[in-house]
């Protein structure tokens, strides 16, 4: 098999996670979205260090995922707080930036 | 000796800084202070004079060099002066009238608080005229020209509480502007062609340039000499001009300042001998204003307007004169010194009269004042026989010259100009004789009783010294100056005289000149001593009426000049506003709406940034690959 | 050491549970090959219904599939140790973060997939085919046939290998990561943390400020008054049978997840009365509703007295009974 | 090294400034005194350079250079030529009047913020001192700067002080009221800035523009002009010829803003309308001249053959603001704008001037930059003190002035007379360099632009006609006559304008050579008269 269609399935997550980002609304789904990429990006790596055959590329996606776990938590809690305030998860109602 | 010639114009100059610059606490003495300054300054000409008679009739020329005023590179300009015989006769005339109205002002400016202001300005007069005459350069004459400008421009406006007296003077001003452009333009002509524009120079070197520049440098003096001396067409202002004080119209605006224009003429001869083209028209407008001026004070029945525009007349004859050339220059000249003293009386009578009856000016209202002023009758009298040049009298020698050297220009010219001349002279007649029947003869037009009623009286000595001194110049002075030409003579050095061969004898001429008189004063007697004068003046034919109205000018004027211009400021004002400040006004406007539309963008959705994010990372990616493909 | 070994252990396992043979070999089987289209297509579907799904519990869940699926991935390409990561931590920990939230934020919360920004939907399509065709055709001019494999790599143990280079070549980079955790600790704790700024106030306080307020002198209503349900979200009816949001909880009523039966209650109230109607043999269906203008001359309360005392004397208990049911 | 004179000229007011800013709220006369002062040391330092400063010397003199930005070649190099010298003069002597008849300008502001916040942290009279102080720096730095970047600096920075100087301390006298007056100000202080940015954000391509092609053609690039015109001369920096015109292009755009060349006009009369009379005589008297001054200095220095290239448009525009500005100026009901289109007028003669290309044109326009400062300086200030007496800006609103108050009738007329050029007064002699350099070489244009004196002689008479003569109006019965502080203003001035304009020769020694080196940057020579050219 063609080492490459890791690389493939790597980018269409990636897409996928990247369109639901844009598409969904609700914070811990649109939240849920940037893990998939995350993840997307994880397997690539994962599969260039195979291709190199050196471990750099799993140290790579190691650190992605402390610093999702990290990203995470702080997200979150930024999203309970958000929902405290104004009782609803959705990303369009925090939309004070405007004009 | 020279070093005198500074003083002439120092000793007014500094009367005017005095006067103006002191403050009330001048007012006991002022006026004094301005007279004895005036008068020094004439006997520092006398001094002079008589230095030059002690002179060979060559070395008479006189210069004093004060200081370089303007050095830049090729532009030279000095202040300078030239004191030769012309200058001389001049500055003679000046400092002498003038002295004799600083005196005849003393009591007739007597009642006006401002009195110290008005000396101050007749002495800032006196200066700028004689830094005109005495002048070595053009640039330097230019500093007189538009300062006797000023001076006329504060006198006529004296009175400034008068809205009529603001706007004549304005008037006089700008159109005395206009013909200051053709002495700059001429300067400048002179300037870009020999390289300077002292006199000396310039009028060696005429024959080293075209006749078309010499031509154009002509016309461009007469442009101005018609702005000053009242020529058609800058005529217009002169007739206003008589809303100044009496005095000033005596001193200014008939024996000097308008006739800076012939002396400007007389003093660039050598320019106009080398174009002829310019003297025929020098001629032609001489001619028109004689005729012109002479109607005028024909049909006025303001004596003062009456007289100005004789005055006009007078001076066209000067400008014909001066426009024949060599064979005129000196008749020209000679005839403005006979004028400076008759018209000068005529007008301080008029002005004596005028205080005897009220600031009265209309003549219909006057009438057999000649038992009540005799003073006044006698010395007008007698400068009102030397203007319609009754023999003997100054007016006859020196009209009856200029009529001489108009046949002896020749050919058709020749007659055409001396028949011209000789009906100005029977018109000169006919008016004098209306505005002396009017006033002193014939049965009185005002009543001492009822709500303007008049008590006229004789002036007090001040003013009738004055008077008495000129008459005396005007009896005598013309045949002084004729007395073996003596005057021509005097002349000659600057002006070179050469006589001109007329067609006719001079006893043909002498006699046609009279029996020109005797018809103009036989008429007018008919017309206005016998028959009783209505007080006010009837309708008149449509050439009298168009005649009152200096032939419509100002009408001509403003339809020509002053609604257009009118339209046009208002019409760019419009321009301006709605114009050239709408497109910068229009751009800022545009910049701002389309901001305002940009700023739409944002939202503030997180997912639109968000897209728009991941469209620039697309496109980042794009770039790469193509970065690769390339 | 003996952590490594086990670790090394449980993924040798974990290979032989995801049956991906030779994971580290150069060359792939067509069993990894098998394993990959199966597997990836799974992936791709929950990724999917990530996105797509409206139930945000639904989308967690299938995410957390596709991350099993990754982890999967991962050891089938020799990283046994990110692959037991990715599980336990990734799939175990923050998934279940992830539904912690959920459940505060409220379970059955589902937003609409309707668009309300304009133009939005079409430009996430465009940007997101166009990156995921400029990624696929950029990795379509790759030209990769072989894998050079981690024999060497993880010659003495993936984690081993691992810890090397942590420890040495990314030692930096490792302990940054480590501040990094201890301040997202730190700030999820801030951030969530609310100060209590005034004194909780009694129940005795709270009942004077209601006296004084003079609203709800009694204790609010319990849900399920004269309710045929006593779920808390679902609001007790009032005598005449509209809801009372009061009697709901302000949590649920602010998350909107308040069930209203107010509806259903009355048309079953109606429908009983229908029922006890025709049980009663009566006549005239909707008499009752007719009755005041049918009979004027009929005697007065009648009906009421029918009702009530005739409903209770001659109705059949057993029937009644499992009429109700 | 000697002592840098120059500097200190231009540090004395910018230390000036910064003091009289500091003066604590509650001695409101002690700023002003202070600003005063420094003000008439500034005059005498610049005395002390027009002494030191050697006509016959080398051309730019006092010269002053160190390394500021080496990465970019941007030096601090100040120096002084013929040109800069006299107009260093007419600055430092212009600004103790600006400050005297601006005595009380800052008063009634001071007063309102005094009544709403008594605590008095904004110090509007001390600002207003300050401010001038500071626009005087920069002006002169400007004057002095032969480093094109470091002139660039200052000829932005000058805008911020005016900017605060229209808009705060603007004109309140406005026929709608107030708050009427207030929008007109604010309106042409952002007018004032933005027209002025534009063209100074033009300017600044064109100076990296110029110093890419230094860097190109010389090995490093510079800004120091001195460098680059020598480099021009010895053949070193050859300028391609579009290029070079569009540098010319981006200098000049700059330079004809704030030297109004018409059609980019329009804010000066709405910035001297709205400021206080001696604002407006900063602004058109002493800060405009910088612009015609840098055209002088740059344009025809560093791009000769741009400058030659452009000259026909360039003389067409300034005789179409000559006759412009003097026919609007006729137009105008303000008096006040009025001033403001006579001076757009006399800009089109100065920018005439220096493009006519002869040595009487350009000393004229050197001249004429002095003269219009200071007669336009008694002229707007005695306007000023009018305008503050009656209230209003209107000149229907005056009326028989000089029955009350002779003595300001006087002085006014003298501005008016000395704005018509009358010969006696300094600028006449400008006037007439500027029309025979220009005749000499464009007859045509130089016998129309001889034609409008007429109409300046218009525009001032009627003025002065309908405010000063006939019969008094109400309102003006009861007008004083000029004080001793503004009589201190008026006296000086005209003084200078008649010494001027009876011995200018100090003048034009001090410009002439100058002027030479000009003319010779851009290979020109005068146009010998036709009588030596036929021999």
């Amino acid at each position: 098999m063609n080492p490459v269609n890791y690389l493939y399935l790597a980018a269409l997550l990636f897409t996928i996670g990247a369109s639901g980002v844009l598409i969904r609304r609700n914070a811990i789904i649109v939240f849920m979205c940037v893990e998939l990429m995350l993840n997307a990006s994880n397997l690539a790596l994962v599969a260039f260090s195979r291709l190199h055959g050196n471990l750099d590329g799993q140290i790579m996606a190691f650190f992605t995922m402390v610093v999702a776990a990290a990203e995470v938590v702080v997200g979150l809690a930024i999203i309970v707080t958000l929902f405290r305030s104004r009782h609803s998860a959705s990303v369009d109602d925090a939309s004070l930036m405007k004009l | 000796m020279e070093s005198l010639i500074g003083l002439l114009v120092g000793a007014p100059l500094l009367g005017a800084a005095v006067l103006l610059c002191g403050g009330r606490r001048l007012d006991r003495a002022g006026h004094w202070l301005g007279t004895a300054l005036a008068a020094s300054s004439f006997v520092i000409g006398l001094l002079l004079f008589a230095d030059m008679l002690g002179e060979e009739t060559e070395q008479r020329a006189m210069h004093q060099h004060l200081f370089s005023w303007i050095p830049v590179n090729g532009f030279q300009a000095d202040v300078a002066f030239q004191l030769d015989q012309l200058s001389m006769t001049f500055v003679l005339l000046i400092t002498g009238v003038g002295t004799l109205i600083h005196l005849y002002s003393i009591g007739y400016m007597e009642h006006d608080e401002r009195r110290r202001r008005f000396f101050g300005y007749l002495n800032l007069f006196l200066a700028a005229m004689l830094l005109l005459v005495l002048a070595d350069n053009f640039l330097l004459l230019y500093v007189g020209w538009e300062g006797v400008g000023l001076a006329s421009y504060l006198l006529i406006g004296f009175w400034q509480h008068k809205p009529s007296a603001a706007t004549a003077a304005k008037k006089a001003f700008l159109v005395n502007r206009v013909g200051d452009v053709g002495l700059s333009i001429a300067i400048m002509i002179m300037f870009t062609t020999f390289g300077t524009f002292a006199f000396g120079p310039v009028f060696e070197a005429t024959g080293e340039t075209s006749e078309g520049k010499l031509t154009a440098i002509g016309l461009m003096l007469l442009l101005a000499a018609c702005g000053k001396s009242a020529q058609v067409p800058l005529q217009s202002w002169l007739g206003d001009a008589m809303e100044g004080p009496t005095p000033v119209s005596a001193l200014i605006h008939a024996a000097t300042m308008v006739t800076a224009g012939v002396y400007l003429i007389t003093r660039s001869g050598a320019i106009f001998n080398a174009a002829p083209d310019a003297q025929t028209v020098v001629v032609v407008v001489g001619a028109v204003t004689l005729l012109f001026g002479a109607f005028v004070g024909c049909a006025k029945d303001d004596i003062k307007k009456a007289l100005a525009g004789s005055t006009m007349s007078q001076i066209g004859y000067m400008m014909l004169a001066a426009g024949l050339g060599p064979i005129g220059y000196a008749f020209a000249i000679m005839h403005l010194v006979t004028h400076g003293f008759f018209k000068a009386g005529l007008f301080l009578g008029a002005g004596s009269v005028m205080h005897g009856m009220n600031d009265e000016v209309d003549m219909r209202r006057y009438g057999g004042l000649r038992k009540y002023m005799p003073v006044t009758f006698v010395t007008f009298g007698l400068g009102y026989l030397a203007i319609i040049g009754f023999p003997g009298l100054s007016g006859f020698f020196s009209k009856d010259q200029i009529i001489e050297a108009a046949f002896a220009k020749g050919g058709t010219q020749g007659w055409i100009l001396g028949s011209v001349t000789l009906l100005g002279a029977a018109i000169t007649a006919y008016y004098m004789t209306r505005v002396m029947a009017l006033t002193f003869f014939g049965e009185k037009r005002w009543s001492e009783t009822g709500k303007d009623a008049v008590h006229p009286h004789e002036s007090p000595k001040s003013m009738t010294i004055p008077m008495i001194v000129l008459a005396f110049g005007s009896v005598f002075a013309g045949g002084l100056f004729k007395w073996n030409e003596s005057f021509v003579h005097w002349l000659e050095p600057v002006t070179q005289f050469e006589h001109g061969h007329s067609p006719l004898s001079a006893t043909a001429v002498t006699s046609m000149t009279v029996v020109a008189l005797v018809i103009g004063v036989g008429t007018a007697w008919l017309q206005y001593g016998r028959r009783p004068v209505p007080a006010v003046a009837p309708r008149g034919s449509l050439l009298t009426r168009a005649v009152r109205r200096d032939f419509l000018q100002d009408d001509l004027n403003h339809v020509a000049l002053v609604k257009p211009g009118e339209y046009l400021t208002r019409g760019l004002v419009y321009v301006d506003h709605k114009l050239v400040d709408g497109v910068v006004n229009g751009t800022a406007a545009t910049v701002g709406g389309a901001s305002g539309r940009l700023r739409r963008v944002q939202n503030g959705f997180v997912r639109s940034y968000a897209v728009s994010m991941f469209g620039g990372a697309a496109v980042l990616v794009a770039a790469t690959l193509l970065m690769r493909a390339v | 050491m003996s952590a490594a070994t086990t670790a090394d252990a449980a993924a040798a396992s974990t290979v032989e549970l995801a049956g991906s043979l030779a994971a580290s070999a150069s060359t792939t089987s067509t069993g990894e090959a098998l394993q990959f289209w199966v597997l990836g297509t799974v992936a791709v579907l929950g990724a999917l219904g990530t996105v797509f799904l409206r139930k945000s519990v639904h989308s967690a869940l299938s995410l957390a599939g596709t991350m099993i699926i990754l982890a999967v991935f991962y050891l089938a390409n020799g990283a046994y140790f990110l692959g037991i990561v990715q599980i336990v931590v990734y799939t175990g920990a923050v998934m279940m973060l992830f539904l912690f939230v959920l459940m505060l934020v409220g379970v059955t919360a589902e937003d609409s997939l309707k668009e309300t920004i304009k133009g939005q939907r079409w430009m996430a399509a465009l940007c997101g085919l166009g990156f995921g065709v400029l990624l696929i055709g950029g990795l379509g001019n790759a030209s990769i046939k072989t894998f050079s494999g981690l024999e060497e790599a993880n010659a003495d143990g993936n984690v081993f290998g691992l810890a090397r280079l942590i420890f040495t070549k990314y030692v930096f980079a490792f302990e940054l990561t480590g501040a990094l955790l201890v301040t997202a600790a730190v700030a999820a704790m801030v951030l969530t943390h609310r100060e209590r700024v005034e004194r909780r106030s009694t129940q005795r306080e709270m009942a004077e400020v209601r006296v004084r307020e003079n609203k709800h002198l009694p204790p609010l209503p319990a849900p399920g008054v004269y309710a045929r349900h006593n779920a808390v979200d679902i609001p007790g009816l009032l005598p005449d049978g509209t809801p009372s949001e009061l009697t709901v909880n302000p949590t649920l009523r602010s998350r909107g997840q308040v069930r209203d039966v107010s509806a259903e209650a009355l048309e079953s109230l109606a429908a009983l009365e229908q029922r006890t109607g025709e049980a009663l043999g009566r006549e005239e269906p909707g008499e009752p509703e007719a009755g005041p203008d049918s009979n004027p001359g009929g005697d007065p309360g009648g009906d009421p007295g029918r009702n009530s005392g005739g409903n209770a004397g001659n109705a059949d208990p057993d029937r009644a009974k499992e009429k109700t049911k | 090294m000697s002592f840098p004179l120059l500097t200190a000229v231009a540090v004395l007011p910018a230390a000036g400034a910064v003091a009289t800013a500091a003066v604590p709220a509650a001695q409101r006369t002690l700023a002003k005194w202070l600003a005063l002062c420094v003000s008439l040391a500034t005059v005498v330092l610049a005395a002390v350079v027009l002494v030191r400063f050697d006509p016959d010397g080398d051309r730019y003199q006092l010269t002053e250079s160190h390394a500021w930005i080496a990465d970019f070649g941007v030096r601090y190099e100040l120096g002084v030529d013929g040109i800069g010298a006299v107009l260093v003069a007419l600055t430092a002597v212009l600004i103790p009047f600006v400050i005297l008849a601006g005595w009380h300008d800052a008063d009634t502001a001071d007063d309102e913020k005094t009544a709403e916040t008594p605590g008095r942290r904004w110090r509007p009279t001390q600002g207003f001192f300050a401010l001038i102080l500071a626009v005087e720096a920069m002006v002169l730095i400007s004057f002095l700067a032969t480093d094109v970047f470091l002139f660039y600096i200052f000829f932005e920075a000058m805008l911020i002080p005016l900017y605060f100087l229209i808009g705060g301390f603007g004109d309140r006298a406005h026929q709608h009221g107030e708050e009427e007056a207030s929008r007109q100000r604010s309106y042409a202080a952002v007018k004032f800035l933005l027209y002025n940015l534009a063209g100074g954000l033009i300017m600044l391509a064109a100076v990296i523009g110029l110093y890419a092609v230094t860097a190109d053609q010389l090995g490093e690039g510079t800004f120091s002009l001195q460098a680059i015109t020598e480099a021009r001369a010895n053949g070193e920096l050859d300028m391609a010829t579009g290029t070079e015109r569009w540098l010319f292009l981006g200098f000049f755009f700059a330079f004809a803003i704030k030297a109004p060349l018409f059609p980019l006009h329009t804010w000066l009369p709405n910035a001297m309308g709205e400021s206080t009379a001696p604002v407006a005589v900063l602004i058109t008297a002493v800060v405009d001249k910088v612009g015609t001054f840098a055209m002088l200095r740059f344009c025809l220095g560093l791009f000769p053959e741009a400058s030659e290239w452009a000259t026909p448009v360039v003389l067409v525009l300034a005789l179409i603001s000559i006759i412009y500005g003097a026919l609007l100026a006729v137009g105008q009901r303000d008096i006040k704008r009025l001033i403001a289109y006579a001076s757009i007028s006399h800009f089109g003669f100065i920018i005439l001037g220096i493009f006519a290309m002869t040595s009487q044109g350009q000393g004229g326009a050197t001249l004429y930059m002095v003269n219009h400062g200071l007669s336009t300086a008694v002229l707007m200030l005695v306007a000023g003190f009018l305008i503050s007496r009656r209230g209003s800006r209107l000149i229907a609103d005056y009326g028989g002035v000089q029955k009350v108050a002779p003595v300001l009738a006087g002085s006014f007329l003298v501005g008016g007379l000395a704005t018509l050029s009358l010969p006696g007064l300094a600028p006449f002699i400008s006037e007439f360099l500027v029309l025979v350099g220009t005749f000499s070489r464009y007859p045509v244009i130089g016998i129309i632009a001889a034609a409008t004196i007429v109409l300046a002689a218009l525009y001032v008479l009627v003025l002065y006609q309908r405010t000063m003569t006939g019969p008094v109006k109400a309102g003006i019965e009861g007008m004083a006559d000029l004080r001793v502080r503004e009589l201190a203003v008026a006296a000086p001035l005209i003084a200078l304008l008649i010494f001027l304009g009876v011995f200018p020769k100090p003048l034009t020694d001090i410009v002439n050579p100058a002027v030479e080196h000009t003319l010779s940057d851009v290979r020109q020579h005068d146009p010998a008269p036709d009588v030596e050219a036929a021999k």
